[in-house]
């Protein structure tokens, strides 16, 4: 069984999106059966909940600053991500996330659009990190 | 990486073409692109998306804050030929009523 | 002192050279002042050791395939970047680099090259793995 | 990523345009397209790289051999428009006589 784990570790900034974007394709380069709306809406939630890690999860000013760790594995049943990071807590009922009520809202709908894109969200605190385990199975609706 | 083209055709409508990913990082370009353009005057802009092979929450907030402006404005702002990965976005978000695609750019303000 | 380090883990398949050009441009978005010469040279060398290891170094069959992983550092003098792969042992005198003697080989200029490019560039086997650390000092020839 | 262009001029010459990054996986595209453009009778190329972005010694592999290629079946292949991150590779590598850079696509072969 070969090992087709893509594992990234980066400073938490906008711009390494572009890295994880990159990443994405060449994990579907390898999953080449997988089709266009699976692979959009995981690529959709990957980049959703780690954009939230971006912007949301300040760390406690640690002397190395912000960072994070994402692995991404497919087969040809399941993808998965699992993103962790040195931010605050993050106190969340995911269970409770919705679209905003106002349509014209000009935020608010990132953890909507990742439950909705996946199959399952976790997020657990362990050891002083964020993880958040994101998967799709394939040609589920999601 | 992200290159948006701006243009204002003849008839005053503004024409935006964001080529790339619309994420996080474009979606402040993007935000700057649209109230730029209605902050001189051009409040009918329409968002050509034939070359946009990524949106995400924050570029669908960059659309709407445009919209919002547009029309506040007086105008407008219309989506035109997103491509299947946007178009998912739209449709998980259930704005593809607010931002109704539209097939073509150049007829897009034509009702 | 923040933390911008780039750390990759990858199977080492041509097709990920993709996201180390990704990573590289994301090191410069932060090492912003660094030229356009350093930049190329140093982009150049990671390349070549990397596609070399892709190209050349086969793993002895383990369970999991070929893999390397790679770090980027760059601080206001340096740019490093680490190598490592689970391949053969590499049997090459450093020292002896040059470029082909016919001008006209389809092959064979990728170390030298990297060389040229390079402040230093060094291989170490460590625990059963291949270990290249390549430098650029700003500003310099190469 | 890379995408080439081809296209074979009026006067015969045979104009390959890559776009991206010429690196290992690009390299072996490019080969192919050089061996098929000499294979079915087009022995004068011109590489027009003023949108490759990047070159490394099996990018200079490819170009070198659809040179060799082109002179044996008569022609010839030129460079033109290289950008200063691929001007560097031709330096260090001494090729930048053999594979001399013109600056114009259109006169490539004038002398
Ligand atoms: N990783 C995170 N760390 C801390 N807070 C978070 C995180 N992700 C989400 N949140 C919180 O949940 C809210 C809703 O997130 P989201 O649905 O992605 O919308 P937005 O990010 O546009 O506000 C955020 O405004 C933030 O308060
Ligand atoms: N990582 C490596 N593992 C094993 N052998 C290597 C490695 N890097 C280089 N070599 C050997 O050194 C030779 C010269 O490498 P290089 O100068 O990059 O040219 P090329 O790869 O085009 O042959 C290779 O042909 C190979 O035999």
């Amino acid at each position: 069984m070969t090992d087709g784990r893509l594992v990234l570790s980066a400073p938490a900034v906008p711009e390494v999106l572009e890295v994880v974007h990159t990443m994405l394709a060449q994990l579907w380069a390898r999953a080449d059966t997988w089709d266009q709306r699976d692979r959009t809406r995981f690529e959709l939630a990957v980049i959703e909940v780690l954009g939230n890690v971006v912007e949301h999860a300040y760390a406690h000013d640690t002397e190395s600053g912000r960072r994070f760790d994402i692995t991404l594995v497919a087969d040809d049943e399941h993808v998965v991500a699992s993103l962790a990071d040195n931010g605050l807590p993050v106190a969340l009922d995911l269970s409770g996330v919705a679209l905003p009520e106002d349509e014209l809202a000009e935020s608010g709908r990132g953890l909507a659009l990742a439950t909705a894109a996946l199959d399952d969200l976790r997020y657990e605190r362990v050891e002083g990190r964020n993880h958040w385990t994101l998967e799709c199975r394939r040609g589920s609706a999601g | 990486m992200i290159e948006i083209d701006v243009h204002t055709r003849d008839d005053g409508i503004g024409v935006v073409v964001p080529r790339g990913r619309l994420n996080m990082v474009a979606a402040r370009q993007l935000k700057e692109v649209l109230a730029d353009l209605v902050g001189s005057g051009t409040s009918r802009i329409v968002v050509d998306m034939a070359e946009t092979t990524f949106l995400d929450s924050s570029g669908l907030g960059a659309l709407i804050g445009g919209l919002k402006s547009a029309r506040q404005a007086g105008g407008d702002l219309r989506i035109a030929r997103p491509v299947p990965a946007v178009t998912t976005v739209f449709e998980l978000t259930n704005l593809d009523r607010v931002l109704r695609a539209r097939d073509d750019v150049e007829t897009a303000f034509d009702d």
